[in-house]
This record gives structure tokens, C-alpha cells and sequence, in this order.
């Protein structure tokens, strides 16, 4: 779970560890005041839950506080549409205003965690502002991780080899290998997959600001973080992605025609890769799960016919611990109050199979039936060009 | 011969008194595995199905000399059963439980090479030796003894892939689930390696998907090792977004990297013979046995 | 570094670990005042830092506040001597007043260092009350000890593993785990190398209560627990030991009659054991150390001369980083200001010996010089022979 | 030959601008050992001494490969300097320094095991192979090189140990501290499998003292495994009482356990001759080498 830029250099704070000055406002009128409290020039930051915000004119410099209140009033609630946001983009429901920090060179401070390692990972770049993966790949260089063990931290030794690394004077050395450790530390405490702090910036005085941060928790911990759970923003979530969350569902919108109801991750994939092998574009990725109930299955398939673009379904179904007859009798259920005007092809197997089909044939709806998973792909394809 | 377990494994389950834990013993026992013993804390002393239940692993493995466990606890207490388990001398630990956060799982790592034990999953259908032993909860009943080993981080898949090689009348020696989480336990290279040497299996399939990298170690093991059978490969998610986790917890693109293409590109160019279309996986592998011979 | 029993008990309640309700007096009134507040009986027990207060008469039973009164003011000011507390006793300067708790069984439950696993230990014992090494010895099977990793700390499991081993009931295990868990966070987060509860006992209602407890700080560590360095209670100690500890000297008092003064604390010991080997009995264990300074060379020797059971006197000194002349210097400066009407044996070796000799024999003080290790020894003890 | 160092071994100094490790680190050269470079954190690209000075180990190794790292640093943060200098990849650590915490040092214990260096110490005067290189505190004059190992847990009573054996004409193939604390690196046991394989040394001299069980380990390896040298011992600290620090953090009698009786009859039952008068270890040692002869 991503949380906000201010959320994050809230927690930063906590820890001790340099902002510039800033106040998170939500009307054009907050950002006035906000300026005019900080002094300007300073920066308008849009708080939307993906990267690239920069290039997409989320962030913005006024001069003035008029300036700051007209710029907040053409940001807050518009939609962002950044390189990551997807197509539809991000709601903006608050700004963060700071006061705009002279820059003597940027870097990069960040945590994370390297699976082929199996082991926590400290990761700093002589360059900041970039994303690390290009930097890495432009000036390999430039960067240099150190591995640790949650158990263990960071030591003191480490993060002063990566000071080093970094040429900082001396008095830096020593800022940054508290900031480091602390990030470290937190990052261990609170269950983190990913702390950024990108650009840490010098300033003119020489000081470390933290310009960026990016904080990402392990979504399996948050059972035993509730303030941290608590800090979810729903409104950065596409609708019907969050309303399948909320049904225990795995659900994520994608580009295509051809909407597909599986049960298992691996399968669900293993069926979008069909559908395009055979010359389709699925609509969508969707696991029922393994514990799933009926009126959640009711939800999926609801969640799938809402998709517009989507031109015929395929309902993908491989029974192990989910049965086949209560999948089909949340299909039917949530087709019965549907006017299923789109084709949907079954193909059903393993455990109570014959029950399903049963099901799903007498409920007198129009689902085509399919022998094999290959055979279900290529019709699901076909009825999808047949209804343009 | 199988690989991790066969007729003779003794099993027990932590876990044993929960409702989905209940339900798989249940499945296994009909199945012939040997479940020996169940572990709930504060439930020792109790029968369930006909076991003995103990409040400890410890106390379980003095008096019933499991060496598999298999575990089915909540989330959160994942970890601490699976060092448990290791701690009281359990050979082959299988763990189901989804949704256990990945820092906790880089501590069982270093806590397993202290005790010499391996895992399976977590996240993980568990595994199967048609015929033997199943430990998990994959549908028995899909599977038949035969020739072709199988690694797959995913499930339904699996299930998907043994279906398609049962019904192109091909058994399996082995099935292991290695679980879809960002830090498991053995992979395909070690899985490989114990296919390597088990006469039964004259063919592996590997079943991958985005995110991490197992399938680009396993390409570089089989790159510098030249292996004895045809391997075969399905890595699932060509078509899926970058930056979205797709269902399972390690199932994910990041930083550009552990997309679908990288790895088929690196299987190929260690001679692994790459599968397509997804519902070719039965047809392909008895192709490349029929070759063989 | 050992606290007292109330200031482990402190800690153990900010754990949230049940004790019995009491309160610290060091004055009768007071107890009378703490026996009323709390509700006889009460028991008394004497803050002195050694075990055996049981059977000294440290810890006594009250069954009005009367009587509180009057058995504080016997305790108080009073001397206690224990088996551990060596002859003079320790000075009882504060009793703790507790209520009377009903007991229903006794156990034990201790975090220790182990060396020889080097590795941290948690130990049970199924009977509380008595030591847990002569519990081991007469009832090994009664004692469970399971090692962890002061970075991994116990984990639940292994404190579960314990709590069954004690046969506890289920409600008792939930609590056991609990303290146990606590309890070793604290050690490893506060450096300790010893926490004791012992007795553990299990009141009537069931609950576990630590009856008393005992924990020891790691001195090495103190500078990093400002707040635990600072509860060391200087009345408990023997005065000339506290005095030599000031000056960074290592001394301590024993039953002898040769005084020794040494450099290196296995040259001491051997030292000690050379003079035994002779058929005397040495005095004191007195290592003046590596950094030592003239000052603290002449403490050292005052220290030793202040010792009314000692009759002669040993100074070996191996020099190395210290240099022999230092020593000299030391020792002649103390023994000018003393009236040295006790033998003293001298052996000097190493750096700058030849100075150091010049320095002792110029001074006019009735030295004598021994040629080496042995001959000083058998010195020292035929000197301490002729005083007789 | 001589163990653990030699005229060859490229020696770190840590902490070497510190005032202690300045005056240890000019008589080391004096000496004649192959002092290669220091690491002081803020004084990186200073000189001192002659010597180069780096901001970490890491970066002294890239220069200067040094094996053998010797350190000087305050009793808190001596563990980490231990850690970084096995993390460099330096095979030998000295650690001179006295009063690390005891749970750091089961910390460092490992973290050594993971990076595979060898400690010695803490609170050791160091390693000395006389006449090739002093790695240490000790006086260089008093030793000279010969046939006689010494392990010890003290420092002035090794010298005193040293003094003795060159009055008696006999020099020292290597003499080791392995430290006073209760947790050290290399013990008796360890050195003693080093003495056995190294030529120069024709007999092995064990200094012990009250408290833990090095002394006890040592008995039980010479009792399983025939040592095909004299090995001579002597125990500091037969009058000690119990529950008294002595001097060492290590060198406590507690519990009842580890009092210098007990160590003598283990000893003594594994066939080492015990020395029991402190001021014949020389007198004995020769003594033994005649004899064998």
C-alpha cells in the first residue's frame, strides 16, 4: 500500500529527519494562506498515488499567494493524468504547499527489498530526481546497495560506507547516516516494501532536505499496523478495482475487449495470455480466489460486465477448493439482474462440475459452453468480433 | 520414486483443528497420505479426524516422528510455525498460508539454513506423488503416476497442467507448488536438481510467472549444468500491465524488470523448450518424451 | 551491575507483570503507615544487594502495622550478613513492604547469557524459591532451557514451549508467554546478563505473580543506559572496593594477610595463587590495570596498606604498557604519607625497570627486592610470618 | 611457520589516529610488522604515521589489501568495527579493545560465522609470532622466536609466561591472547588445532583462568583426538572466591561453575601436565621438551 507524499514526510518527521516547510491544503483559499504563511516562491504539489506527477503538471511553483490560489484552483479536483496513472487518471483532493528549497545537488536514499537476495536493501545514487531503475541503467555507476537483514538493521559501518559513497563533506556524512538509519530502522519496524527519498536534496546551507518521499507497506502486515492501514485513500483507487478489494476479489482493469472471470492468479493469467495468443485483448485480470462465496462471485461478474469496453466475457474455471457450482450459481445470480446483452463462454472443470453446468444450463440464460480451456479462449475471441 | 515425498513421508499438520486445515487433512487422508499428528496450542491431548493433536511441534515430533509438516495458520502467525517447525527437527516443511508479509519471510530464510530444514511455499498448493503422498490441497483425483515432474508457482495452473498431461495420458512423478509469494523457499533451481537424480521423472515442467526471478536462476542452472531430460516452460502474464500485482503477492513487474518476455528470452537460450499457448502444456510434453525416445 | 529487588520490580511493572502490592519504606513510621495502607499481613524485606536474606533474617512477616514498625526499626540501620554478602554484612537502608500473597505454587523463570552456546538463554524451573543451579543439580529434569539470538529474540513458539513444559494451565500459559516475552525483550533491549524471577508463583486466583526478582546489568554496557547506571546504590558496596573502582582499580577485599599489587588481572590471580602455593593467604585480588596513573598506583597502595588483616605486602609488576617507573613513583608517594610499618616485597619487570628500581630505593623506604617471581612470593609470605 | 600471522601478513590498524593505537601501532613497526594502513571514519586521505588513512575498512582493503586487521577503538564501538572488517573480507581481527557489551560480541559471533573471518579476542594484548610480526599490546623484546605455542586468556601473565620460556632458552613458535571476556573469538580448542598442524611448534602452553568453559573444551578435544605435542596448562586463579569479577569480564565463578579446580582436573584427566606453581611455567615447559627428546 502506497500512501501520500505528505502522509510520508509526516513520518519522516516523526524520525527526525529534514523537510522544507510545507502545509497540506484541500481549497484554493488553504493554499493562499499557505503561501502567504510560508512566504513565497513556493511549490504546489498535487497528492495523487503515482509517480511522473512533475512531467504531468502536478507540480507547480507560484510567486505570489494570488498565484498559489489560482494554480490550487485549477489543480484540486481535477484528474492527473501522470505516466503511471493510467488512462482515466488520479483524483487531486489535496495539495501539498511548500516553500521552495535552494538546491546544491541532488541525490538519491532509498530501502527496499531484494527478492533474488532474499534480504533487506539500502540503495543510494550520487544523482537525484530520476527514478533509480533508469539511473541504474544510465550510470551503474552512480549507484551502490548495501544488503541487510531485518533482524540485523543497517549498521552504523554500512551507512557510512554508502555516505562515503556519496562524497558528502563531513558534516554530512554524519546527517545522512542518521537519516539512513532511521529510514532503516522505521522501514523495519512498520513492515515496509519500498522507502524513496528521491531527490534528497542539499541545500545552500549544506543541509539534507528530503524534497521527495515515497513510503510503501507491505499489504499482508497491515493486520498489525492499523494507524498505518488506517491511511489508505480509496479515492486514488479506480472504483472498480477498490469495490472488488472490498470483496476479497483480485481484480485490475486493463485495455481489452474480452473480460475474464478465473479462479487462481496463475490461471487468470494463463488465460489473458490465451485470449492474446489467439488474437484478443483481454478486458481484464480477475481472481475469484480460492475462499471465495457466492455473492462475491455475484460481484465479479457484475464487476466485469460493467466494464464498457468489454465485448464478450469468459468464465475460466478450474475447481479445486472453489466448486463449480457455486460459481455458477453467483453467475447466474448476478446475470439474472443484468440484461446479459454480451456473449459469455464457460468452460468449467474439476470439482462438482456436472452440478454446475446443470446450473448455469437451466437458469435458461445464453452462456456458451466450451470443451477445453483452448477451445473456450478461441470462441470467447470469435464472439468478441462477431458483436462489433 | 518421487522427489520431497513419497509412501513413507509421515506427516503432520499445524494447524491441524481449523476449518480449512480439517477439510484438506480430510482430502488427504482419503488420498493415503500418512498424516500422523495435528498441532493446535491448547488443543493438545484432543483427537481430530482420528489424530493425535499436541500443543507444541516439539512435543508432536517426540511422540509421533513426523518428518513433513504441512502448515495451515493464520497469515500472520505463518512464519513463527514454519521456525517452529525447523526448530524441532521437521525435514520438509509445506506452508499454505497466503499473506505472509515478506519480511517476515527473509527471517525464516536465515532461520531454515540455520536448521537445515526446506520449504515449500508458503502460498503454496503443497505437493503431490500421485500415488503416494499428498501434501496440499491440489484435487487428488486429477493426477495419476507417471514420468513428468512439475515446478509451478501457481495453483489453478498446476491443476491446469496435470489435467492437460492426464488427459494426453502422461502421470507425474512429482508435483510441487513453490508458491507465489515474493520470498519462498525452494525454487525451481533446487527442484530441479532433485529431479535430476529421481529416475521416475524423464521430463519437468516449469510453470513461471512475472515478477522476481526464479526463472532467470533457473535458466543460468541450466545454462552451466547440462541437464539429463527435456525441460519444458510456461511463464504466465505475457500480457500483463507493469507496476500491478496480479493476484499473487510476488506476482509483479518492477523497476521494468521480471516481465514474461525477459524470462521465456532466458529459458530459450538455455534450451528449455517454451510453451505458448497455455493449453498446449499436455500436448508439448508428450511431444518432447516421444522425441526422446 | 545487580539493582535492588524494588527497582526490578519497578521494571517489571512498567512490563505490566503482576507483583504484589507494596511499597518502599526507609523509615519504621513509614512502614507502619505502608502496612496499614496495604492490609496485614505484610512481609518485610530488607534492599540488600545478596542473595540469602531468607535465611539471614532479611525477610520477615508482619501481622499488624505494629509490628511493621517495630521490625523495620530492628532491620533498618542494621547490618545484614548473608551467605552470599561476605562478613561485614550490607547496610539494610530501605525495606520493601509488601502484601502477603497466597501462594498455590512456586516456580522459576530466568534470561541468562550463555557462554559456552554464546548465545542468550531462557530457563524455567517447574519449582520455584530455591536457586536454580541447585535446582538443576538436585532436579534436572524439572529445569528446561531453550537458547535464542539476542537480533531474533525468543520467539512465541519457544515461549510456548516453555510454558507447557511447566505444566501450566491454559489461562496461566497465555500469561506465561506473555512475561516471558517481556521479559526477554527487556534484557536484550537494556543489555542484561541476568533476569530472575524466582520465585514465579501462581496466587490462589491463579494468576502469576513475581514474588521477587533479580536483575543484573551488563557494566560494559551502562554508558549506554544513562538510566540504569544511575540506579547503582554505592551503600552496598565495600568501601574500599568502591573507593578502588573510582580510580579504575580492580580490588577485592579478601580474608588474607599478604597484600597484593599487580598489574594485569591473570598476573594477579596468579599472584594470589603463587602466594597460597607458599603456604600464605593473600589479601586482596588487585589489579591496577593498563592505563593506570601515578595517582591511582599510590590509591591502589593505600588501599592495600588499609587493610588492618594484612601483614606484608607484594607489588609485581610486569611492565609493559605500564611502565615500572610510573609504579615507583606511585608507590613511594602513598608510602611517604604512610607511616609503613609492614614489609613490603617488591618485584619489578619490563619496561623501564631499571628507573623504576632507582625510584624505590632512592626513596629510603624499607623496601625489599625479590629477583623474580617466585622469590617474591616466598617472601611475602615468610615477611607475613615474622609480624606475627 | 609459525600460526595466525607471519612476516607476510599485511596488517589494518582501526582507530589508528587514536592515541593508544598511535603508540601501539609505531612500536608494531618497530617490531617489524607489515602495517599497511589505518582506518579512522573523517580522516580518509589523511597520512599517520607514514601510513594511509581511510574512512572505512572497505576502502583500506581496495587499496592496501590487508588480511589482518588489528583494532583500537571505545569498548561501544567495537563490535561494529569487528563486523566491518569481516564484512571487508579481512581474514583475521584482532581486537584489542576491552569492554564491549556481551550481547554485541554474540552478535559479532554471527556475524563472523557468516563472512567466515577469525577473531581474536576482545580484550587480548593480540597475536605475536616472534621475530615475523607482532599483531598487539605485548612488549616484542621480552619473546624470541622458537618452538613453544602459547594460548592464554590474560595479558601480563603471558608475558610473564614469555619472560620465563626465553630465561629457560626457549622462544615461541606463536603466542595468542585469546581475551578476558565472556564471549571471545578463537579459544584453546581452535588454536590448539592450528599449534597442531604448524611445524615450528614442539609443545603447547595454555594459560587459563577461572570462569566459562574454554579450559574444559580444550580437555575434551585433547581427551577425543590424541595431540602429538606436550601440552602444558596453567589455571590462574585457584584462590579465587565465586561470584567475584576478577579483573576480566570473563573471569567469574558463577553459578558454582568454572572455578580453576575443576578446570585443572579436566585438564589434567586429558593428559595435559598442569603447572600449578605460576612461576615454573618455564622450568615445566622445558622440562617436557627434554623429556620428549
Amino acid at each position: 500500500m502506497l500512501i501520500h507524499e505528505y502522509q510520508a514526510k509526516e513520518f519522516l518527521k516523526q524520525l527526525g529527519i529534514n523537510l522544507p516547510e510545507g502545509r497540506i491544503v484541500s481549497t484554493p483559499a488553504e493554499a493562499r494562506e499557505a503561501a502567504s504563511e510560508l512566504s513565497c516562491p513556493v511549490v504546489l504539489k498535487a497528492q495523487v498515488l503515482a509517480g511522473g506527477r512533475g512531467r504531468a503538471g502536478g507540480v507547480l511553483e507560484a510567486l505570489t499567494p494570488e498565484d498559489a490560489e489560482k494554480l490550487a484552483a485549477k489543480l484540486l479536483g481535477s484528474r492527473l493524468v501522470t505516466s503511471q496513472s493510467g488512462p482515466p487518471g488520479l483524483p487531486v483532493e489535496k495539495i501539498l504547499v511548500e516553500k521552495l528549497v535552494k538546491v546544491r545537488r541532488e541525490i538519491y536514499a532509498g530501502i527496499g527489498i531484494d527478492r533474488k537476495n532474499e534480504a533487506l536493501v539500502a540503495i543510494v545514487g550520487r544523482q537525484g530526481g530520476m527514478e533509480i531503475e533508469r539511473l541504474a541503467a544510465a550510470r551503474p555507476d552512480s549507484i551502490r546497495k548495501i544488503h541487510f537483514h531485518p533482524d540485523e538493521g543497517l549498521k552504523l559501518f554500512q551507512a557510512r560506507q554508502l555516505a562515503y559513497f556519496l562524497e558528502l563533506e563531513e558534516a554530512q556524512i554524519k546527517e545522512f547516516v542518521f537519516l539512513i538509519k532511521k529510514l532503516s530502522r522505521f522501514f523495519i519496524e512498520r513492515d515496509l516494501k519500498l522507502a524513496e527519498i528521491n531527490p534528497l536534496s542539499l541545500d545552500e546551507e549544506g543541509k539534507l532536505v528530503a524534497l521527495d518521499a515515497r513510503l510503501e507497506f507491505d499489504d499482508s502486515s497491515l493486520p498489525r499496523h492499523p494507524e498505518i492501514a488506517s491511511l489508505r485513500d480509496e479515492s486514488q483507487e479506480n472504483e472498480l478495482e477498490r469495490d472488488a478489494r472490498k470483496h476479497g476479489l483480485n481484480y485490475i482493469k486493463m485495455d481489452g475487449e474480452i473480460g475474464c472471470l478465473v479462479n487462481g492468479a496463475g490461471l487468470a493469467m494463463a488465460t489473458m495470455d490465451i485470449i492474446k495468443y489467439f488474437g484478443g485483448q483481454p478486458a481484464n485480470f480477475l481472481d475469484i480466489g480460492g475462499g471465495v462465496t457466492e455473492e462475491a462471485v455475484s460481484r465479479a461478474f457484475e464487476i466485469l460486465m460493467a466494464d464498457s469496453q468489454v465485448k464478450s466475457a469468459l468464465i475460466n474455471i478450474f475447481g479445486g477448493i472453489v466448486r463449480c457450482d457455486l460459481v455458477a450459481r453467483g453467475v447466474v445470480k448476478a446475470a439474472q439482474n443484468l440484461s446479459l446483452n454480451k456473449p459469455v463462454v464457460v468452460r468449467l472443470e474439476g470439482t462438482n462440475v456436472a452440478e454446475g453446468r446443470r446450473i448455469l444450463e437451466e437458469s435458461g440464460l445464453p452462456f456458451s459452453f466450451a470443451p477445453d480451456f483452448e477451445q473456450a479462449a478461441r470462441m470467447a475471441v470469435i464472439l468478441s468480433r462477431k458483436t462489433e | 520414486m518421487s522427489i520431497l515425498i513419497d509412501e513413507n513421508s509421515r506427516v503432520l499438520v499445524q494447524g491441524l483443528t481449523g476449518r480449512e486445515a480439517t477439510f484438506h487433512t480430510q482430502r488427504m487422508l482419503e488420498y493415503g497420505t500418512r498424516v500422523v499428528a495435528g498441532v493446535t496450542p491448547g488443543k493438545g491431548g484432543q483427537k481430530h479426524l482420528g489424530l493425535p493433536v499436541f500443543n507444541t511441534v516439539e512435543q508432536a515430533v517426540n511422540a509421533e516422528k513426523p518428518d513433513v509438516s504441512v502448515i495451515f495458520v493464520p497469515p500472520l502467525a505463518g512464519a513463527e510455525a514454519i521456525m517452529e517447525a525447523a526448530a524441532a527437527g521437521i525435514r520438509l516443511i509445506v506452508c499454505i498460508t497466503e499473506g505472509i508479509p515478506v519480511q517476515d519471510m527473509i527471517r525464516v530464510k536465515s532461520w531454515l539454513r540455520k536448521y537445515g530444514a526446506d520449504l515449500i511455499g508458503p502460498n503454496t498448493p503443497g505437493v503431490i506423488s500421485p500415488g503416494k503422498s499428498k501434501v496440499g490441497i491440489m484435487p487428488g483425483h486429477i493426477h495419476k503416476p507417471g514420468p513428468v515432474g512439475i515446478i509451478s508457482r501457481s495453483g489453478t495452473l498446476t491443476y491446469e497442467a496435470v489435467h492437460q498431461l492426464t488427459l494426453n495420458g502422461l502421470g507425474q512423478s512429482t508435483a510441487a507448488g513453490i508458491g507465489g509469494d515474493p520470498v519462498v523457499g525452494l525454487k525451481f533451481v533446487e527442484l530441479l536438481e532433485l529431479f535430476r537424480h529421481d529416475p521416475q521423472t524423464e521430463a519437468v515442467v516449469l510453470i513461471g510467472e512475472i515478477g522476481g526471478s526464479a526463472e532467470e536462476e533457473a535458466a543460468d542452472y541450466l545454462k552451466t549444468s547440462p541437464y539429463p531430460k527435456p525441460v519444458l516452460a510456461y511463464v504466465a502474464g505475457i500480457t500483463a500491465p507493469a507496476g500491478k500485482r496480479l493476484g499473487h503477492a510476488g506476482a509483479i513487474i518492477e523497476g521494468g524488470k521480471g516481465s514474461a518476455r525477459e524470462k521465456i528470452e532466458r529459458l530459450k537460450a538455455a534450451g528449455v523448450r517454451i510453451i505458448d499457448n497455455p493449453a498446449r502444456i499436455g500436448l508439448m510434453t508428450a511431444e518432447a518424451l516421444s522425441l526422446k525416445k
